[in-house]
């Protein structure tokens, strides 16, 4: 079977929670690669957490947030924007491809969106193929 | 057969540094080995790296110079800056250098050197230390020693906020200037350290110079060295420790060259041999000719002693005295005894203090004109500043955005990696006698050769409490035959391990 | 510490996870896992008997953490959340893995989807491991309530607090109350006066004292939580400055209503252009006034009502504006009775009259001779002038479904049937009081279904046309269903407030006020004299902005800690 | 030999030499720690004492502190050999604890710090294609240097360690500080960071602090600070915020911006992150190609957010190397 990436999503509880929910009520089917973690708002994601799961092995990591303007805490999903570029840069830095880490906006209502950009991140990432770092840093253990 | 000794470790300031000694089967020394087996890679590490911040990264190639790479780097900066440097912003280093100079050369003088003077080249080991030293001379000047070197290092903290790996310099100047109220508590102190040179000077007389043994020894030991001398001068080819023209001397006194510091690569190329990461600087004009003395050898020494002989004159009244009488006693200018660098330290150390006094005494000097916001990027800039141990060469590009493109560095003891290395061979040569078996001082002479040229392989032999440990195994026809071990414990002398079978 | 014993419980959901899912499986790869002391299948977990059996073995198996593989937790998690809570267990030390919404209902392929299921509940285990017991805190709640507009709606809702004696602001942005119905003549389908309802609405505000009614004022600024508001008031005073009021409420109804469609939109109809060519609202003030007639005076012989317009139009509103069809046939029904003799045609897509007794009403309408023209969604009808010989002064070309026909009809009077739509300052107001609104610009209910009137803010309902088209029944039982709402948490006197916010350890914070501008709700202040910051937990609301940027790690977002989430990672990694 | 006296080793692995200074510039102090302890080895012992010290019982020093990081074999094999005879291990200084300033070495290659140390630089030999050598034969016999590893390690990724002190070089004072509670026996957890602070430097900074939004970051010779003022509030990058005070905020105080050299808090598993969400988090802007252009005032994130320990970091090197 081909490279099954493993994604893992963080997604805001009150718009892209709910709007990967409503692809569920709807069958709206998508392939199974990622792997959701629930947090109240995107402003809760600290960059630590997607340092943690690239270094845990994933293959990539997805946020999804409110549509800017549309925050249920008003300006959370700001403070994700906000975050991000500078956290995109620093992984460059450190040799990370560009696809393997999104920001998304989705609403609560959208559900195929959500479908979407879940199957076409998974396309990309398995074009690119597994990410290295986990086995990297364990060869790094043994061989100097 | 050969048989082989080493002596490892010993260690240079940038890390760790070796020699192996290969003896023909008559005992006589066969070649000899100077390594250094340590490499960081500053050079590729810097680039990306906002140019502005190599000053704060390039402290960290030394600990105890620190101040040195800070100055170069920061140097180097403002020639990428098109050098927009407020004078005051120059005073303000400069002054800060002499003060961080003196700090250095008491440590190396009193701590690292004197032990071989004050206690003798082949005293008991245990007391051939900075205890012994302050045992000889008594507690009261073991704690003037101690005091001094803590006011040096007072000033610099008043100075530049900081000592090891200060932050201070910028590209415009430095970030903080002297308060009338810091320069009031720095000026007793430079009284005291100007004393303290005094009283050095006036030590090194009675313990070495009343001693023939000791001067038989720097003058006539194994310790001499046919190639040519380095150093940073001002316009009057006086000493200048933080600004200058690079001066070649060879050691009959005349002038090879001087350059600005944006040629350095003209006159300098660097030689690797695949046994050391650490690489040989020569002339290159005159070309890489192997590790050879003579008068066209295109190797150099860059010591205290090299500065003071590539020098016309000191910068200072009370320096230049002391200039005089250490060249009229050596009898021969330049000098080619590298042991008389020790003394040489404490002259630079007169000429550090009275230019403490001049800065004190200067109404600019607690100005606020010490940092500009510079205009422009022009790209490139090469520092050069003396460090304690050697003329010491930064050399940056960056970007229009002053992202750091390349950098090239020559430290102070690379200048000196070829003279080390050949010195040692001589030294082995000299000290190590067919049919004879070294002893623990032997090898402490051998490790005075080096010890000559710079105090970070100076604290690996006399580090305090302890001592460098030693590890010299001889063998006979491939096989063990006998073993001198001295570890870093105080008082423990050469043990005979005794015979095994190989 | 006492040993974690993990119990794991997956559903079947009838088929609806175990048709994709080998729920069977799951619970053995769970039962292996470190702490888990049972893992179990079941056909329905929310069901009494699959609640019961949980309860049942947090007894039995002494459990002290609880992991359910089931729906989302925006459906179930309170469910579960009480049942652990029944048995004797925090309501905190339960964790759901969505296994439906987000694996069997989008997967099909069985391998992986129970491989994700799997990786699903892990993370959940893992996570349940470092959850904390929390307790609920309370606070007063202040009998008083902010109703925004004084429509139908708002009027409504005032009455009914008022009635049960607490204290109500209504806060009407208008010179008088009344809202859109007030422009009303009679209302469908049992024609009863729209001035009647009014008058008796009105008349009762006016008398009641409980009721403080701010006329041409406006809501400037609204803080605090539930039970705890405090809303700035300002009302124009004649010369335009005006005067801010600053009053205390517990709860807030926005009644704010809705704005009808420009039909100028639309370029085919003519409106604006062609002076017989009206909108529904036009109409409607003719029929107030008492006379039917044409730009120049003349009785109509011929009119013409055209439907949906602006509505059910992917160009202008997808939606379906409810209310419409039945006010065509009112308006079929008055002119009848106001013009004898007059021919009315009706141009519809579809007829739509789902509510009480709007069925009978159409009934009644077609006996009453009114022509219904069925044009196509995508075939709008085409008004030409019409020529000499033909009847009336303009002529309807529509391509009718029914008869397949292309049929003229004469006008004089065009009725464009315009929808509602979001009001242009729904946004404002959905900023102000802090609720989200649809694509559409309607505010959104904190669930469309279950909870209807509430909002995802405590405290904030929603009820009428703000929300959705809707008709006056309908708004009117919003209306009151939020009211009783209120009541219900007024009778308590006491409100919870979530054990899920974020805290600052002083131990760590040292004061470099990272945090301070990043809470939406200003639960963060700074104390000078220390030189630390905290949280007032009745104003945080969770959102972990502060705890993800606080560069010292000294804020904990409780509930969805770091150790929480990192456990999560690994969950779903591993 | 006192026989009741502590049993000290120091060594050095790839460092500059600083934190002995730091060690020096405790003054007078240092005669005290000889009077209660026996210095068995100073830093700079190598290979050459491989066989005495293989010659000591298991645990028969006391302390070993190790300043430094790992870069090549030898500095493996002291760390190791130290870690088997001593009870207590030690990482000093900044390279020990987090990687230090060599760390950032783990953001390029190998290949490439030889090529421009050796190969291509303005004063190398002209065509010079010799590269130095872990084994060389000479006619007099064979000599040896250590392999330079393909990356840099912390101490603790290649032995057990007991204690962390640190700091680029450690304060004189917290050095002070932190040999009393060893020598003085009660020890804290194993794992502990000695010689510092729970709370960041601002805890210690006397700038003043307000609520912060951030329109433009400086570099710092863009502007001149004014040093009453807190340096972030200024647009002045500062790592203080999320870094471990106990350094005496001697970076802040000179005008320059906290390069983190003391590490992470206690609760923070990764510095650079927390600093970027923390800074990232104020900026005053909602528009994304604002915020872009706001972010370039930061060139270079990663050099920074790990100015002193890239192999401390959850990515540790970068992926390509």
């Amino acid at each position: 079977m081909s490279f099954q990436p493993k994604i893992v999503g963080f997604l805001c509880n009150w718009c892209s929670y709910a709007g990967a929910d409503l692809a569920g009520t709807s069958r709206i089917h998508y392939p199974p690669n990622v792997r959701v973690i629930r947090v109240m708002c995107s402003a809760r994601i600290d960059p630590t957490f997607v340092l943690k799961a690239l270094q845990e092995g994933a293959d990539g990591v997805l946020i999804c947030g409110c549509h800017p303007g549309d925050c249920h805490y008003t300006e959370g999903n700001y403070k994700a924007m906000r975050r991000f570029p500078l956290l995109k840069r620093m992984l460059a830095s450190f040799g990370i491809e560009d696809a393997r880490v999104r920001l998304e906006w989705v609403s609560a209502s959208e559900g195929q969106r959500f479908a979407d950009i879940v199957s076409e991140m998974t396309e990309k990432i398995r074009a690119l193929g597994p990410s290295t770092i986990k086995a990297k840093l364990n060869t790094d253990r043994v061989e100097r | 057969m050969t048989r082989k000794i080493s002596i490892d470790p010993i260690t240079r300031l940038e890390g760790h540094g070796k020699i192996e000694i290969f003896l023909n089967d008559d005992g006589s020394v066969h070649d000899t080995f100077f390594q250094i087996p340590e490499l960081r890679g500053f050079e590729r590490f810097v680039m990306g790296r906002p140019i502005e911040e190599l000053p704060r990264i390039m402290t960290r190639i030394c600990g105890v110079c620190p101040a040195s790479h800070h100055m170069a780097s920061a140097k180097a900066v403002d020639g990428c800056f098109g050098k927009e440097v407020p004078p005051l912003a120059h005073k303000l280093r400069d002054m800060y250098y002499h003060a961080h100079y003196i700090h250095s050369h008491i440590a190396h003088f009193y701590a690292l050197a004197a032990p071989d003077f004050v206690c003798g080249p082949d005293a008991d080991p245990a007391v051939r230390n900075i205890l012994g030293v302050v045992a000889k001379v008594g507690l009261e000047i073991g704690g003037r020693v101690i005091k001094s070197r803590a006011q040096a290092q007072t000033i610099q903290l008043l100075l530049g906020g900081r000592t090891t790996h200060l932050v201070w310099c910028v590209p415009g100047g430095v970030t903080k200037g002297l308060t009338k109220e810091e320069l009031e508590q720095i000026r007793p102190m430079v009284k005291d350290l100007f004393d303290f040179t005094q009283f050095s000077l006036a030590l090194f007389k009675d313990v070495v110079l009343s001693n023939p043994g000791y001067v038989d020894l720097i003058l006539n030991g194994p310790y001499t060295l046919d190639v040519q001398n380095m150093g940073l001068v001002d316009e009057n080819n006086a000493p200048n420790f933080y600004d200058g023209h690079v001066r070649v001397v060879d050691f009959k006194g005349k002038e090879i060259c001087k350059y600005a510091p944006e040629n350095y690569a003209d006159y300098i190329h660097e030689h690797v041999e695949p046994w050391s990461y650490l690489k040989f600087p020569y002339l290159r004009k005159r070309g890489w000719k192997g590790f050879v003395e003579g008068i066209d050898s295109s190797l150099y020494c860059a010591t205290p002693l090299s500065r003071l002989n590539v020098a016309d004159r000191m910068a200072t009244p009370r320096a230049q005295e002391a200039y005089e009488e250490m060249f009229s006693i050596l009898g021969e200018k330049p000098c080619r005894a590298l042991m008389a660098a020790h003394w040489a330290r404490l002259v630079e150390m007169v000429q550090n203090a009275e230019m403490l006094q001049r800065y004190c005494d200067d109404p600019e000097i607690t100005g606020d004109r010490f940092r500009v916001v510079p205009k422009q990027i022009t790209g490139e800039g090469v520092g050069i500043v003396e460090a304690m141990r050697g003329t010491l060469t930064h050399h940056y590009t960056c970007d229009k955005n002053g992202i750091c493109t390349s950098a090239n560095l020559i430290v102070g003891t690379t200048n000196n990696n070829a003279p080390i290395h050949m010195v040692t061979k001589k030294a082995a040569q000299y000290l190590i006698k067919p049919g004879q078996e070294p002893t623990e001082g032997i090898l402490n002479m051998i490790e005075m050769a080096f010890r000559a040229f710079d105090p970070c392989y100076s604290c690996a032999t006399h580090s305090l409490p302890g001592r460098m440990p030693l590890d010299v195994v001889i063998y006979k026809a491939g096989e063990f035959y006998r073993r001198f071990r001295r570890d870093g414990r105080s008082g423990s002398g050469p043990e005979p391990v005794g015979e095994t079978t190989g | 510490m006492e040993e974690t014993r993990i119990g794991v419980y997956i559903c079947n959901c009838g088929t609806n996870i175990a048709k994709v899912v080998d729920c069977e499986a799951v619970a053995e790869a769970m039962g292996k896992l470190p702490q888990v002391t049972v893992a179990r299948v079941y056909k329905y977990m929310c069901s009494n008997p699959g609640q019961d059996m949980i309860c049942q073995d947090i007894r039995e198996h002494g459990l002290n953490r609880v992991v359910v593989a089931a729906c989302s937790p925006r459906m179930h998690e309170r469910t579960f959340r009480a049942a652990v809570q029944s048995a004797g267990l925090n309501p905190y030390l339960l964790e759901m893995a969505n296994i439906r919404e987000h694996c069997s209902w989008v997967h099909e392929e069985q391998d992986a989807a129970t491989a994700k299921a799997m990786a699903l509940t892990r993370s959940a285990v893992l996570r349940v491991a470092k959850h904390e017991p929390l307790e609920k805190m309370s606070a007063d709640m202040c009998p008083f309530t902010l109703v925004i507009g004084g429509g139908i709606a708002g009027l409504t809702a005032a009455l009914e607090l008022a009635d049960a004696g607490h204290g109500v602001y209504l806060v009407e942005k208008a010179g008088q109350l009344g809202g859109t119905l007030a422009r009303d003549d009679l209302t469908a389908p049992y024609l009863d006066s729209a001035r009647d309802l009014m008058t008796e609405r009105l008349t009762r505000v006016g008398q009641n004292e409980k009721i403080q009614v701010f006329l041409g004022a406006e809501v400037k600024k609204l803080s605090g939580f539930i039970g705890n508001f405090n809303a700035t008031i300002r009302t124009a005073a004649g010369n335009g400055t005006g005067e801010e009021r600053s009053v205390d409420v517990g709860s807030v109804i926005v009644c704010t209503g809705y704005q009808e469609f420009d039909a100028s939109r639309i370029t085919h109809y003519g409106y604006g252009k062609l002076p017989n060519v009206i909108t529904s609202f036009e109409f409607e003030r003719m029929l107030r006034a008492g006379r039917i007639q044409t730009h120049e005076g003349r009785i109509p012989q011929y009119v013409a009502i055209v439907h949906c317009v602006g509505s059910r139009n992917r160009e202008f509103h997808g939606y379906c504006s409810r209310v419409c069809c039945m006010t065509a046939l009112k308006y079929a029904h008055e002119i009848k009775s106001a013009i004898p003799g007059v021919y009315v045609s009706d141009l519809y897509i579809d007829m739509h009259a789902f509510g009480k007794g709007h069925e009978d009403f159409y009934r009644h309408s077609s006996e009453v001779k009114t022509l219904f023209l069925m044009y196509g969604k995508n075939a709008h009808p085409v008004i030409r002038k019409a020529g000499r010989g033909d009847d009336g002064e303009r002529l309807l070309e529509v391509n009718e479904q029914l008869s397949g026909e292309v049929i003229e009809i004469p006008a004089d009077l065009v009725i464009l049937m315009v929808g509602m739509e979001a009001r242009q300052d729904a946004g404002e107001v959905a900023r102000l009081v802090n609720i989200s609104q649809d694509k559409d610009g309607w505010f959104i209910e904190s669930h469309p279904k279950l909870d209807p009137v509430a909002t995802t803010t405590e405290g904030i309902f929603i009820a009428g046309t703000c929300a959705a088209p809707k008709d006056i029944p309908d708004s009117v039982a919003q209306a009151r269903a939020a009211a009783a709402r209120i009541l219900g948490k007024i009778a308590k006197e006491k409100i919870e407030i979530d054990a899920v916010f974020a805290e600052v350890n002083e131990d760590l914070c040292s004061g470099c006020r990272v945090c301070n501008e990043l809470c939406p709700y200003s639960a963060i202040d700074f104390d000078p004299v220390r030189r630390r910051s905290h949280i007032n937990s009745a104003l945080c609301k969770a959102c972990g902005a502060c705890g993800a940027a606080c560069p010292s790690g000294a804020i904990k977002a409780r509930h969805f800690t770091d150790q929480q989430i990192f456990a999560q990672i690994e969950g779903v990694l591993s | 030999m006192g026989t009741h006296k502590l049993q000290i080793a120091l060594y050095w692995g790839a460092a500059c030499g600083g934190c002995d200074v730091a060690v020096l510039d405790t003054n007078e102090f240092i005669l005290d720690v000889a009077a209660v302890a026996d210095i068995r080895l100073w830093p700079i012992a190598v290979d050459g004492k491989f066989r005495d010290i293989e010659q000591l019982p298991d645990r028969e020093l006391d302390i070993a502190f190790f300043n430094g990081a790992v870069r090549n074999s030898e500095n493996e094999q002291i760390a190791k050999l130290l870690r088997e005879k001593s009870k207590l291990m030690v990482a000093v200084g900044s390279c020990a604890h987090l990687g230090g300033i060599p760390g950032l070495a783990n953001l390029t290659t190998k290949d490439r710090i030889l090529s421009t140390v050796y190969l291509h630089n303005p004063s190398i030999e002209p065509g010079n294609q010799t590269l130095p050598l872990t084994e060389w034969k000479t006619p007099a016999g064979d000599v040896h240097i250590p392999l330079f590893y393909r990356r840099v390690y912390r101490l603790k990724d290649v032995v057990e360690v007991d204690y962390f002190l640190p700091g680029c070089p450690p304060a004189p004072d917290q050095v002070k500080a932190a040999i009393l509670v060893l020598v003085s026996g009660n020890l804290p957890p194993k794992g502990s960071v000695v010689g510092a602070s729970d709370r960041a430097v601002c805890d210690d900074c006397r700038r003043e602090k307000k609520e912060k939004k951030i329109k433009r970051f400086y570099r710092p010779w863009e502007i001149i600070q004014d040093p009453t003022q807190c340096l972030m509030d200024q647009g002045i990058l500062c790592a203080g915020s999320a870094t471990r005070s106990g350094c005496g905020v001697r970076c802040p105080n000179t005008g320059q911006g906290c390069r983190g050299c003391y590490g992470p808090l206690p609760n923070v598993l990764d510095q650079g992150a927390k600093f970027l969400s923390a800074l990232t988090s104020i900026i005053d802007s909602k528009d994304p190609r604002e915020i872009e252009q706001i972010l370039n005032g930061i060139p270079d994130f990663a050099a920074i957010a790990y100015r002193f320990g890239v192999p401390a970091s959850l990515l540790e090197r970068d992926v390509r190397l």
